[in-house]
């Protein structure tokens, strides 16, 4: 590989310059990025939410927030986490590393990808606007029939909820297909399925779970919206409706949307322990096995999360069984962990840190779970403060604690600059002692019978003194996550550039520069076991990387392969970056937004979005041929 | 270091569950005084100790694997080893084991709970923000009505019927049992055997709107001679006004908003769009457990019923003060 | 890069498109066919779950006329044939097939598209009326949508087709829409039982 | 950068739709007070100039609020209007949906009509509701004769569904019909 031929690579693949290539920009990393800064976004508001909650709770019978506004802050706090914060952030993180752990170019369907963006983006400013606006959610992140019924939920409140709902499911459907066509012909020429990184084996079943429960949540949200705006009657119990549709619908959707989030991050966790144990991960097979397993059962315990609501007992009980299996897979998963960091060498670098905080975290809301899968514990500590508590053990703990080493571990990829693993040390100290004052005690609060979505409570029930610690650990978390902020900005400032492989990692990532260049890999990396950058089982970094010719450096040309022994199958040019999907995006916001206030704007916006469509896909004079797909 | 607080940290944490039981709590779940409360408790016992005991042995395993003593020379670094394969599949054994007991104990115990037969049958219909609370009977003159308090007799099963009015509410007094949802267009209930005499605190624990969070409901257990006493009092409609104020406050509530939705048997005011009054006096709390049944509480609640909670049904009627104290002479002699 | 390449082969005789699993676009209408499949599977769901709520089934109603229901699925199934054609024929790359192909297939999808419009006229229940109106439309708006989209798509592929240098990426497109109008077609024709057949079977 | 983005656009969508704030407020905290003033019911008056048919900003202050429409909602059923006016289609009482007003269809003389009773059997309220109830019932009358804003309308009720939801009726006019007309009930 010649210098000319890297430049004219640099030429085929870069963006234009200034603000129209910002706005038309399909680079995957640039797009993943922009998606994981806004997604801290959303997470930093939702954050200052929940501060602003535990401020109220406090002390007994405080008056900051009346109940109208808590009850819109705890709606929209648990709406934006789940919607606009980790299913998002964990696709985004995916969508800058599986290209390059797979040795290619750019992601399949880039436009999608842009235009994904763009939905969410816009859906997530809806939503914050909508709540400035005194027009936020007001049921609930459940959104609950007949609660966020018309009769109940006067205005347009909940309309703008479900249809942030369906902003952002659009954008994570559109990233699954692309994931799922990604990884299933873009591999790199010998990386079978059976040599894939565990983190792309975990997006796969993760993009797979979004493509079967997404469309769950849209259906249920699409017939509240009807309900509320044409005169549906699908949740009412008085015509033939039923207010249970609603969850089943929901839950469908929601209990498989953890382990939409969960997933991923058990994948950053395979990563991260096996660069930092250096040795390969021990049960692979197994590993692969557990993640399908969890992708199967997390379909058939929805049903768990209705034990009150007077559902035929024996039914519960095969719900509390199959609730109970889903334990079998995640403690395979952590006894293969702990059976590599044992039998290998680990390095306590941050990331790794992190990962252990996951195990602490993990397992004890692991285990909560095990007992809120039991009907009648279950119905005792249901809606409790308990619950509360376990969903942000395995939340924060299962997903977020993983997604921060992550971003300890790939910032240096991604930025080009070595975080400071000092203030790493300092925020990981932070958080999880924060964690744990803010969210252990809310299992004993919940236990002396305190329930959830309460925006007070009367003195003298034994809930005060928990409270406090759980709202003084809150403010903790949030210092923790200042030290965060005030590590990446001081980096991005002047931090020390980092080497291509900062880690000694084993996968393809590593094998380019840091940051990647546009074009990710100046030829196409060949593969011939799991390990491509190791020599050996003691994580030899290899000398040299075999890489195959031929792919056309004069246009955006990726090599596809085949779906199971990824052996060479053709090459395809990938389309340039265009200004429809962003358009596209907005006439659709267009619609969405039209469509709560009346019907009609469904029928009448749907021909920008045609039109904006068609551009995109219209070939280009120049380029007949590069236009056509996503 | 490190090691040595991670692992105080996490012994720390275990230990607060113990320290959790000595709280007292009219409203916890830890103090079962019911046989459905106690099966779910035996439930949570063998659950927690079990749960912990994984727990610390993962955390150990962890230390260990951190923090193992290593020779310089590693031969163990392969991907395939049979002591590592057995021992996983000895962990799967185990943990599907254990998973077994937990889903046999759960289910004897929810076998448990829906277990006997009702020696009375009470319905209970949640409205936004109240509990309507009826006792029936065969026959319709042993029937009264009362709101936002539960009173039940030792060692007998009640049969609690759980209807809603407007949205989906949840049924819990966590020391008698678990929770039942109260849901529009269908009839659950659940069945309460309290074996302990005392008061106790449910509250309604399915978000339900704005008031969701002063939505109590008042709860006592009394021995068979005093629920009979208390049930017979009850049953007589309310004490006509004892002296002139009282029954100027009583024309006032009759001519005015208050009848409209409030019932007090005995008199005209016959509306159940609101709790009903007739003895109002006798309960111990305002509102649903927001403010406590005393002349200053009440005479604060007439006068801003969205002070103390707001966002309520109750409208602020217009009175004059003198007037409003004639009224409060009226309510507090329903008793 | 830190690392010595070594070049071990070259791809560069291989083809720049293909059909089927080693194209990405044929991943793309699968991940939205089975998108929207499980959309389909959960609105069925629905309509199962609220029947269960009745005694009788439609609620007050009779059965939903058959008549242009009957014609809309016939039709869709007689276009299998030419689609399966167009298919193939793209795959073969034979262009004057294609594009006349093409232009049946829209014509075909319009018509459809008419008969599905008096087949919402005909509907002997409102969807404000109950819940069995509600989820009756819900299905059948669905599946509308979805027959837009792709008619659409087949609109702007048949243009393309005549105005532009057709090579084999593009022929991949016109497979991979003529395999998304098998899932319409059969889709409809599994909702028409759903629909029109249950209420009858009952 | 992004976030920069993020902030500008923002903010534009604040100040362009910082109409939600009014439309969706749960006031039930000190609302307005009404006035006794008793609204024109017919246009003819001395000197013939014509009635003024748009609302106070008293009654725009309910039509204008969903919080008020669905409360009035509620009262319209809790204290049983159905029993006469048929979920607005008329049936004792004249129909409430359509363009015939006896006594004036704006939200001030809806409200007097509540609150003082009209001959032929509506009852006068006033000392059985509080002012702020007549308020939101008239505020739910004029929704279901389609006179309020579509964002604000409430759409089909959790219950038996008698009427079409109101987000989809057509406006009616609120100027007064001839009093004196009694047209029989609709069956």
């Amino acid at each position: 590989m010649n210098a000319a031929q890297r430049e004219q690579l640099q030429r085929s693949w870069a963006d234009r310059p200034g603000l129209v290539g910002w706005l038309t920009t399909v680079d995957h990393k640039r797009v993943a990025r922009r998606y994981i800064v806004t997604a801290f976004v959303f997470f930093l508001m939702a954050g200052v939410l929940a501060l602003l909650m535990r401020a109220q709770l406090a002390y007994p019978n405080l008056r900051l927030i009346g109940p109208d506004r808590y009850n819109q802050m705890f709606s929209l706090h648990g709406s934006a986490m789940m919607f606009l914060f980790a299913v998002p952030i964990m696709e985004a993180v995916a969508v800058y590393l599986v290209p390059l752990m797979l040795g290619t170019r750019n992601i399949a369907f880039p436009r999608l990808n842009a235009f994904s963006y763009w939905v969410y983006l816009f859906g997530g400013i809806m939503i914050f606007a909508a709540f400035v606006l005194d027009v936020g959610p007001e049921a609930g992140w459940t959104g609950y029939v007949p609660l966020s019924s018309s009769d109940f939920s006067p205005g347009k409140r909940t309309d703008f909820w479900a249809q942030m709902i369906t902003f952002t499911e659009v954008a994570g459907l559109c990233v699954a297909v692309e994931l799922v066509a990604t990884i299933m012909t873009q591999r790199a020429p010998g990386m079978t399925l059976a040599r894939m990184p565990l983190f792309v084996w975990s997006m796969l079943v993760t993009s797979l779970m979004v493509i079967f429960a997404m469309p769950s949540v849209m259906l249920a949200s699409t017939f509240l919206i009807t309900d509320r705006l044409v005169g549906t009657q699908f949740y009412n119990a008085a015509e033939g409706g039923d207010p249970l549709l609603w969850q089943h619908l929901f839950w469908f959707f929601g209990h498989p949307e953890v382990y939409i989030i969960f997933m991923p991050a058990l994948g950053m966790i395979s990563s991260i322990v096996e660069t930092f144990a250096r040795r390969p991960i021990f049960g692979y097979t197994p590993m692969v096995l557990a993640l399908v397993a969890t992708g199967f059962l997390a379909f058939g315990l929805w049903v768990h999360h209705m034990f009150a609501a007077g559902l035929p007992p024996l039914g519960n009980s095969f719900y509390t069984a199959a609730s109970m299996l889903i334990a079998v897979p995640s403690g395979i998963q952590i006894f293969c962990w702990i059976a590599t960091l044992a039998t290998g060498r680990p390095r306590l670098a941050v990331p790794l840190l992190f990962v252990l905080g996951f195990f602490a975290l993990f397992v004890l809301g692991g285990l909560s779970g095990v007992m809120l899968a039991s009907v009648p514990l279950d119905l005792q500590v249901h809606d409790t403060y308990f619950v509360v508590a376990h969903f942000h053990y395995v939340l924060i703990g299962g997903a977020l604690f993983p997604l921060l080493g992550a971003v300890y571990f790939w910032f240096p990829k991604i930025a080009g600059r070595l975080l400071s693993e000092r203030l790493g040390r300092w925020q990981f100290w932070l958080l999880f002692a924060g964690f744990n004052l803010t969210f252990f005690p809310m299992h004993y609060l919940g236990l002396l019978g305190m329930p959830r979505r309460v925006y007070t409570y009367p003195h003298g029930l034994g809930w005060d003194a928990y409270n406090l610690m759980s709202s003084v650990g809150a403010y903790v978390i949030a210092l923790s996550f200042v030290l965060m902020l005030v590590n990446i900005v001081r980096t991005l400032r002047r931090g020390d550039a980092a080497p291509d492989d900062p880690w000694q990692a084993p996968d393809l990532s590593c094998a380019t520069a840091s940051p990647p260049p546009a074009y990710n890999f100046a030829a196409v990396p060949a593969v011939s076991s799991r390990h491509p950058l190791w020599a050996d089982a003691d994580a030899t970094p290899c000398a040299e990387l075999p890489v195959l010719a031929g792919v056309r450096s004069d246009r955006r040309e990726v090599l596809l392969t085949t779906p199971v022994d990824a052996a060479p199958a053709n090459r395809w040019a990938m389309p340039d970056p265009s200004p429809w999907p962003l358009w596209s995006a907005l006439a659709l916001t267009v619609v969405f937004v039209w469509s709560i206030f009346d019907q009609w704007g469904v029928v009448w916006g749907a021909i920008p979005v045609a039109v904006a469509m068609t551009a995109w896909f219209w070939p280009k004079r120049s380029e007949p041929s590069l236009g056509g797909d996503a | 270091m490190t090691a040595r607080a991670a692992r105080t940290l996490s012994l720390l944490l275990l230990a607060l569950p113990l320290a959790g039981c000595a709280v007292q709590g009219v409203q916890s779940s830890l103090q079962a005084a019911a046989d459905q409360s106690r099966a779910i408790d035996q439930v949570w016992t063998l659950m927690l100790w079990v749960c912990s005991a994984i727990y610390v042995a993962v955390i150990a395993a962890l230390a260990w694997a951190i923090w193992r003593r290593r020779r310089a020379v590693q031969r163990e670094g392969r991907t395939r080893d049979p002591l590592l394969a057995r021992a996983l599949a000895a962990w799967v054994v185990l943990v599907v084991g254990l998973l077994s007991w937990f889903v046999a104990a759960s289910f004897l115990a929810d076998r448990r709970l829906h277990a006997g037969h009702a020696d009375l049958e009470i319905r209970v219909t949640a409205k936004q923000w109240w509990w309507q609370v009826e006792y029936l009977s065969p026959q319709p003159d042993q029937q009264f009505s009362t709101a936002n308090e539960l009173r039940l007799p030792r060692d007998q099963t009640a049969r609690i019927e759980l209807l809603s009015g407007d949205v989906i509410h949840s049924f819990w007094v966590p020391a008698l049992s678990g929770k039942e949802d109260l849901i529009p267009g269908y009839s659950n209930a659940v069945l309460l055997t309290p074996r302990r005499a005392g008061r106790y605190r449910g509250q309604c624990a399915e978000f339900c709107g704005l008031q969701h969070a002063q939505m109590a409901l008042d709860v006592e257990v009394l021995d068979a001679a005093g629920f009979a006493a208390w049930r017979a009092r009850q049953l007589a409609p309310a004490p006509a006004p004892s002296d002139a104020h009282a029954l100027r406050g009583a024309q006032l509530f009759l001519g005015s908003a208050c009848a409209s939705c409030h019932a007090v048997r005995g008199t005209s005011a016959a509306s159940r769009l609101g709790p009903d009054l007739t003895h109002l006096a006798s309960r111990r709390a305002l509102a649903a457990g927001a403010l406590p049944m005393r002349r200053e509480a009440l005479r604060a609640w007439l006068a801003d019923p969205q002070h103390a909670k707001p966002g309520n049904q109750m409208p602020q009627v217009p009175l004059d003060p003198r007037d409003r104290e004639l009224l409060l002479d009226y309510l507090m002699g329903l008793r | 890069m830190s690392r010595a390449m070594r070049t071990i082969g070259d791809v560069a005789g291989l083809p720049d498109y293909a059909f089927g699993p080693t194209s990405v676009g044929w991943w793309g209408v699968l991940g939205f066919m089975l998108i929207e499949g499980m959309g389909f599977v959960l609105a069925v769901g629905a309509y199962y779950y609220l029947l269960h709520n009745e005694v009788q089934w439609p609620p007050n109603a009779a059965p939903p006329p058959l008549g242009w229901a009957t014609a809309f699925v016939v039709l869709g199934l007689c276009s299998e044939v030419p689609n399966y054609l167009v298919g193939r024929m793209a795959q073969a790359q034979r262009l004057q097939a294609v594009r006349w192909g093409l232009i049946l297939m829209v014509l075909l999808g319009l018509l459809m598209l008419v008969l599905r419009g008096f087949e919402l006229h005909a509907m002997n229940v409102r969807w404000d009326r109950t819940a069995y109106g509600s989820i009756v439309w819900a299905l059948l708006v669905l599946h509308t949508f979805h027959t837009i989209t792709d008619v659409f798509d087949s609109l702007v592929l048949a243009v393309l087709s005549w105005r532009k240098h057709m090579d084999g990426r593009r022929h991949a497109d016109v497979a991979d829409n003529a395999l998304y109008w098998h899932f319409i077609v059969w889709s409809g024709a599994g909702l028409y039982l759903v629909i029109y057949w249950t209420p009858r079977w009952l | 950068m992004c976030s920069r983005c993020l902030a500008s656009a923002l903010l534009t969508v604040l100040l362009a739709g910082a109409g939600g704030c009014e439309r969706e407020r749960r006031e039930y905290h000190s609302t307005p007070a009404g006035t006794d003033a008793r609204p024109a019911l017919t246009s003819f008056r001395p000197g013939g100039a014509p009635l003024d048919a748009a609302p106070s900003a008293l009654g725009r202050h309910y039509q204008d609020n969903a919080f008020h429409i669905g409360q009035g909602g509620r009262l319209f059923r809790s204290y049983n209007c159905n029993g006469c006016h048929g979920a607005g289609g008329g049936a004792i009482g004249p129909a409430l949906m359509d363009a015939q007003w006896r006594y004036g269809g704006s939200i001030e003389q809806i409200h007097a009509s509540i609150v003082d009773g009209r001959p032929n059997g509506m009852p006068a309220w006033r000392g059985k509701l509080t002012d702020e109830q007549a308020w939101q019932l008239a505020a739910y009358v004029s929704a279901l004769a389609g006179n309020v804003s579509k964002a604000a309308a409430p759409s089909r009720r959790d219950a038996l569904s008698a009427t079409p939801p109101l987000t989809q009726l057509p406006a009616q006019p609120t100027q007064p019909g001839d009093a004196s007309a009694q047209q029989p009930p609709p069956q």
